[in-house]
């Protein structure tokens, strides 16, 4: 078993697939030759060709429109995004059909579409390359959500994501990509999409996150444990969409605390949602308010700013205190 | 450059290609476009009894529907727009379906033939044409993608983004825009600013063809010869079909609000699709006196018959909301499905809230 | 002064701004001479001529993005988007660019655009066109969003939304379009943005709610204070962003209880958001936990499920029954 | 048809278009293209360091960003992207203010130039540039707006929406593409199947002019032109300028990956921009022998200046990230800032995070 990070873990993954399946294509901005911008997609453009790792015009609906089409006609489409700020542009293809034509079918067409996306911030991008756009997504009836925080999850989702019948969006946290290594097997690994991952077990309080606020949250769990005998349980995501209330829930009702992280802004964030759920699930048990800590409700500021917009170590130790101070 | 797209015509003295249409395949067509017709009128009526919703018809527009259509084969794939039932029906949708669908009852397509569900958001669908035709090619299947669109449908960014793709991957994609003069209240002349639809082909290399869109028999050949173009790997084709929507944008829109009446009386009358076609027809010979009313007669009938299907149909129930939105049900799903059941289910047995 | 609906109400007002400021001007589809196609704009080509009211190609992203334009460089445009389910493709404009101008450009620029968008179910319309998607919007950093449920506050709150120097979205249920009259003056009216309205005072249980879910839980109000003595407070939100947490809070304070209604899918609807400012600012006084009661995490189905997809009276009463079990 | 489209051309032997240009603002544009070159070359050296951010700099565009915006007035409107940082200092933004943005600092823009902020996503600011130029018109402003992106900003839906309606209402705009030959690793060539882009705007009803994008005072006059039909109430232009990314996209780019090296040797030496334009100047006695020099030193010099300025720039504060969100911060929003001030204020005070 090889050591490896992410962006070589789903590399290789999309390496496997096509190679098992010729149904499976890529297509997106600068995914062919190039080996795209983050170098997901390298190497593969020389192994499968141009007719299966598919340079697009630069035109994100209809990447996603293209492909929803290709899921439709019967191949097994992975169509990237090159940024979530760049995923907009293609927004009425989701909103509007990826996840509504099984139902507008009668369940005649499913679209087995994959969309896989950067997204994220904390790597001194320009502007409007580090959005989190989640929230959005999780909304949208008919489609599911994964994020994979780990290569092995990463690709263990990325297999599941192809084999679904339903369209999935595989949102890459970009800190990550180079973030890490761990080993990741050869050929088929088994994440399926739904469960949710305990990261970390504790009894005081869950952090419920997910993509790379999980590092932030091990971080802190692994200090607050050292310097104040804290004992914090993480639950990192995984799935976004369908989430997986159960472990929340579970967690939740042992630790009767609760504080869910993330980095796209706090109003209307995926956030409350998790906290509507711990209130429909675990309300007897909470000791204290389900708390959040999340960037600012600004737009992405410039990177000079990103330290401060982006949830801190010091804001989450802050909330974990202060959750049980209660 | 109005040279450069000189309009195809087969029907009329002005009749620029030679008619290379089989007489029984130009009789179905006629009984095709008496059907459409036939049906507009029916369910337009349907629609002020309150029996059902919303309705587009495509009245003026039957032989672009028709015509384009009767020249597909049945493995090519169709993403149609609201207003389409016509090229739908002639791709295996039965008109049952289009009643049900105004009824609000569900999708618009059936089992077996390769519709997409008829798009609402203008245009958004075109690059489905272009995904579909794509995948056909990668798979080395033999058949051709078409998408069904308006005047107003070429001002989106999808229209844009489709025709570029196409011309791009020499996708095998017919982009079928049926300019019916209007987009709602807004005319074609204030829709853009170039004289002709068609010209647009040109910004993305790919092959632009203008039809009378009133002439049937010359929209079924232009669309045959895109197709052969398309599977010879020649690449799309964008067809601007000249036509004319005679009746409202839907049922709730009211044209006298913005449409001169002299524009309307131009269109009826000689210019009518299905009046050229039957004295096309009838001056060869190929329709006999009298079959055209017998056709006419058989399609309130057929038509009577498809509508009686939709408004028998059985209630909706609440679970078929849940049951295709996933290939399986997502367990949070099932529980909210279970919810409402519980709480409504008995008027869901007693056939429904819409009985 | 005159009864009217909120079609009239936002007429009037439009025709009113129009005559007082000449920077203001209309542009959407088929708003000129056809009056737009719920007869909002009646009248208002033929009085101030398609310079002013402007029938626009259909694009909505360029609807959108002109007004950007149009409002950077000195007028004051209202935009209207037909349904919101097409304003998808303008998404990209409000994401990127609407809220992002202030904050890119360090102030120097302020878009004082209004975006006018018929939204929400229950009308039987034809598929796509009873979309709920305020929960995105209410998401995104640097706009404004409000949501009228009466004519008197539809006015007040076009007036201060033409008025405001930042992005406003302004959207219009389209059930109450006709739904109720009321008295509506002439002129100007004063219906700030930010503060909402506590449409009903009871003390049992709050209501969080806006646009036309407002009237349903009138309904249900006065059906359960007559049948059962149920006291129930009803909050109309009107604005969603920035929300008033504040007169949420004072009222679930007061009920300890509260339930979230709204028409949109459930799963990260802005029910999630109220819930967890609830659990912010009144978790100590909650009795029985916030409950949410919304459509179904399915894609807005045809018109004959519609009655199930939407909240009813059953669905708000039992939860509102369950609340006071506890 | 590639005639109907000529190579706007003025400088070189087979210039189709007199010289019209005032020798001193030749001269100056002479300047501000070392002054370019200049800049960009240092910039990648700060980023090198790893005192900026990523840096997409204009390296073989300098006759097509700098020329063109020569020919703008002070009220006109300018909508750039994030590689126009020429055209931006001409019209006003100071070279500090780039690098500031670069250090992830802020807005490009400053306080006097009528310049939007850089739009990121790709001919999103298109539609921008078409309302500020029918704002401008409809309150009898005699200016004009421009937009400026590339090659591969001519496949978004936004680009073709912009265009149309700008056709549609005869805007006073201007649109301005560079094609640079590539967008990151795509060629032109496989971004759209037409021969040119400039064809494109045959589909919009507006103008078209294709120019020498290395050639400045092509690109000059050609807009001069451009932006007096505006004026003049005849539309929009949409202007193709043919120049040569010679640089990488960005500094996280590596062209090497995708890009064969004669090609860029083809537009390297004797069709630089900046040798063109030189080469001619001083044949027209125009410059004289060493005034190139003199102005290349006094390059570095200013270039030197403006990056001190930002680097030496004040540390950013966090409610400066609050500040202008919204003109009047919502209570909310100042809750968030004062929490964010408690917790990370000590570090603020001491400079910082980004000192
Ligand atoms: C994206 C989007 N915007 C707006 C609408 C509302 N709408 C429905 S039909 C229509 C006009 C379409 O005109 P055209 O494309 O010419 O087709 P026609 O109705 O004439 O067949 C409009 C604006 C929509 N369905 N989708
Ligand atoms: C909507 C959108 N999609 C993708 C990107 C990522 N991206 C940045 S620049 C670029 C290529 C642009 O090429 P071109 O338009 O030719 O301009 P150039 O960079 O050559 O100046 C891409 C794909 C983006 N910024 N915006
Ligand atoms: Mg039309
Ligand atoms: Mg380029």
């Amino acid at each position: 078993m090889a050591e490896m990070n992410a962006v070589t873990a789903i590399n290789q993954t999309l390496s496997e697939l096509m190679a098992e399946d010729a149904r499976v294509v890529l297509l997106g901005e600068d995914v062919g030759k190039n080996g795209g911008v983050f170098r997901v997609t390298e190497g593969l453009w020389n192994r499968f060709g141009a007719r299966r790792v598919v340079d697009t015009p630069l035109a994100e609906s209809a990447i996603v429109g293209s492909a929803i089409g290709m899921a439709i006609g019967g191949l097994r489409p992975i169509a990237e995004i090159q940024f979530m700020g760049f995923l907009y542009p293609a927004l009425n293809q989701i909103f509007s059909h990826m996840g509504r034509i099984g139902q507008r079918s009668s369940g005649k067409f499913r679209v087995p579409l994959v969309v896989r996306i950067p997204y994220g911030g904390g790597i001194r991008a320009p502007e409007q390359h580090a959005d989190s756009a989640e929230a959005m997504l999780v909304h949208t009836p008919g489609i599911k959500v994964v994020v994979p925080s780990t290569p092995y999850d990463a690709k263990g989702l990325l297999y599941a994501a192809v084999e679904d019948p339903d369209p999935v969006i595989f949102l890459e946290p970009i800190k990550l990509y180079r973030l890490g290594r761990m080993e990741v097997p050869q050929g088929r690994v088994n994440v399926p999409i739904g469960p949710a991952r305990v990261a970390r077990s504790g009894d005081d309080v869950s952090v419920i996150t997910w993509g790379a606020m999980n590092h932030l949250a091990m971080e802190v769990a692994e200090d607050l444990a050292r310097t104040a005998g804290i004992s914090v349980e993480i639950i990192d995501l995984r799935t976004l969409k369908p989430m997986d209330t159960e472990t929340i829930a579970e967690s939740v009702q042992k630790t009767g605390r609760a504080i869910v992280l993330h980095e796209a802004p706090r109003t209307a964030g995926l956030g409350g949602e998790v906290v509507a759920s711990i209130q429909e699930d675990a309300f007897w048990w909470l000791k204290t308010p389900v708390r959040r800590v999340t960037a600012a409700d600004v737009p992405y500021p410039p990177f000079a700013w990103e330290d401060w917009y982006m949830p801190t170590k010091e804001r989450l130790a802050g909330a974990i205190r202060e959750a049980l101070a209660d | 450059m109005p040279d450069a797209w000189p309009l195809y015509q087969v029907i009329g003295p002005e009749a620029n290609h030679p008619d290379r249409v089989k007489p029984e395949i130009a009789v179905k067509i006629f009984n095709d476009m008496v059907l459409l017709r036939t049906f507009d009128e029916k369910t337009i009526n349907l629609q002020r009894q309150g029996r059902v919703g919303t309705f587009p018809p495509s009245l003026g527009q039957e032989a672009a529907e028709i015509g384009s259509a009767w020249a597909l084969e049945p493995e090519d794939w169709m993403a149609p727009s609201y207003r389409d039932h016509g090229a739908l029906y002639v791709h295996g949708v039965p008109f049952s379906h289009v009643v049900l669908f105004a009824m609000g009852k569900g999708s618009s397509i059936d089992g077996v033939a390769r519709v997409l569900p008829s798009s609402i958001p203008i245009s958004s669908h075109l690059p489905h044409a272009v995904g579909l035709a794509m995948a056909a090619e990668r798979l080395n299947q033999a058949h051709i993608a078409i998408a069904y669109f308006g005047d107003g449908g070429t001002s989106e960014g999808d229209f844009h983004e489709a025709l570029n793709f196409a011309g791009v991957f020499r996708a095998p994609v017919i982009f079928f825009c049926q300019n019916n003069g209007w987009a709602i209240s807004v005319p074609v002349s204030q829709q853009t600013a170039t004289p002709t639809l068609v010209q647009k082909a040109s910004a993305y290399g790919v092959f632009g063809a203008r039809v009378d869109g009133n002439d049937a028999l010359a929209c079924y050949q232009v669309v045959q010869e895109a197709r052969a173009r398309a599977l010879a790997g020649d690449g799309p084709t964008l067809i601007e079909a000249l036509t004319y929507r005679i009746g409202p944008h839907t049922t709730a829109d009211d044209p006298a609000r913005y449409r001169p009446l002299e524009e309307l009386e131009q269109w009826t009358g000689a210019k009518d699709p299905i009046v050229r076609l039957q004295e096309y027809l009838e001056g060869l010979g190929i329709l006999a006196p009298g079959e055209a009313l017998r056709i006419r007669q058989d399609a309130t009938v057929f038509v009577n018959q498809a509508v009686d299907d939709a408004l028998n149909s059985a209630p909706v129930e609440i679970h078929s909301m849940f049951e295709h939105v996933y290939q399986t049900i997502p367990r949070g799903l099932a529980l909210q499905r279970e919810e409402l059941e519980r709480i409504h289910g008995a008027m869901a047995g007693k056939g429904g809230l819409h009985g």
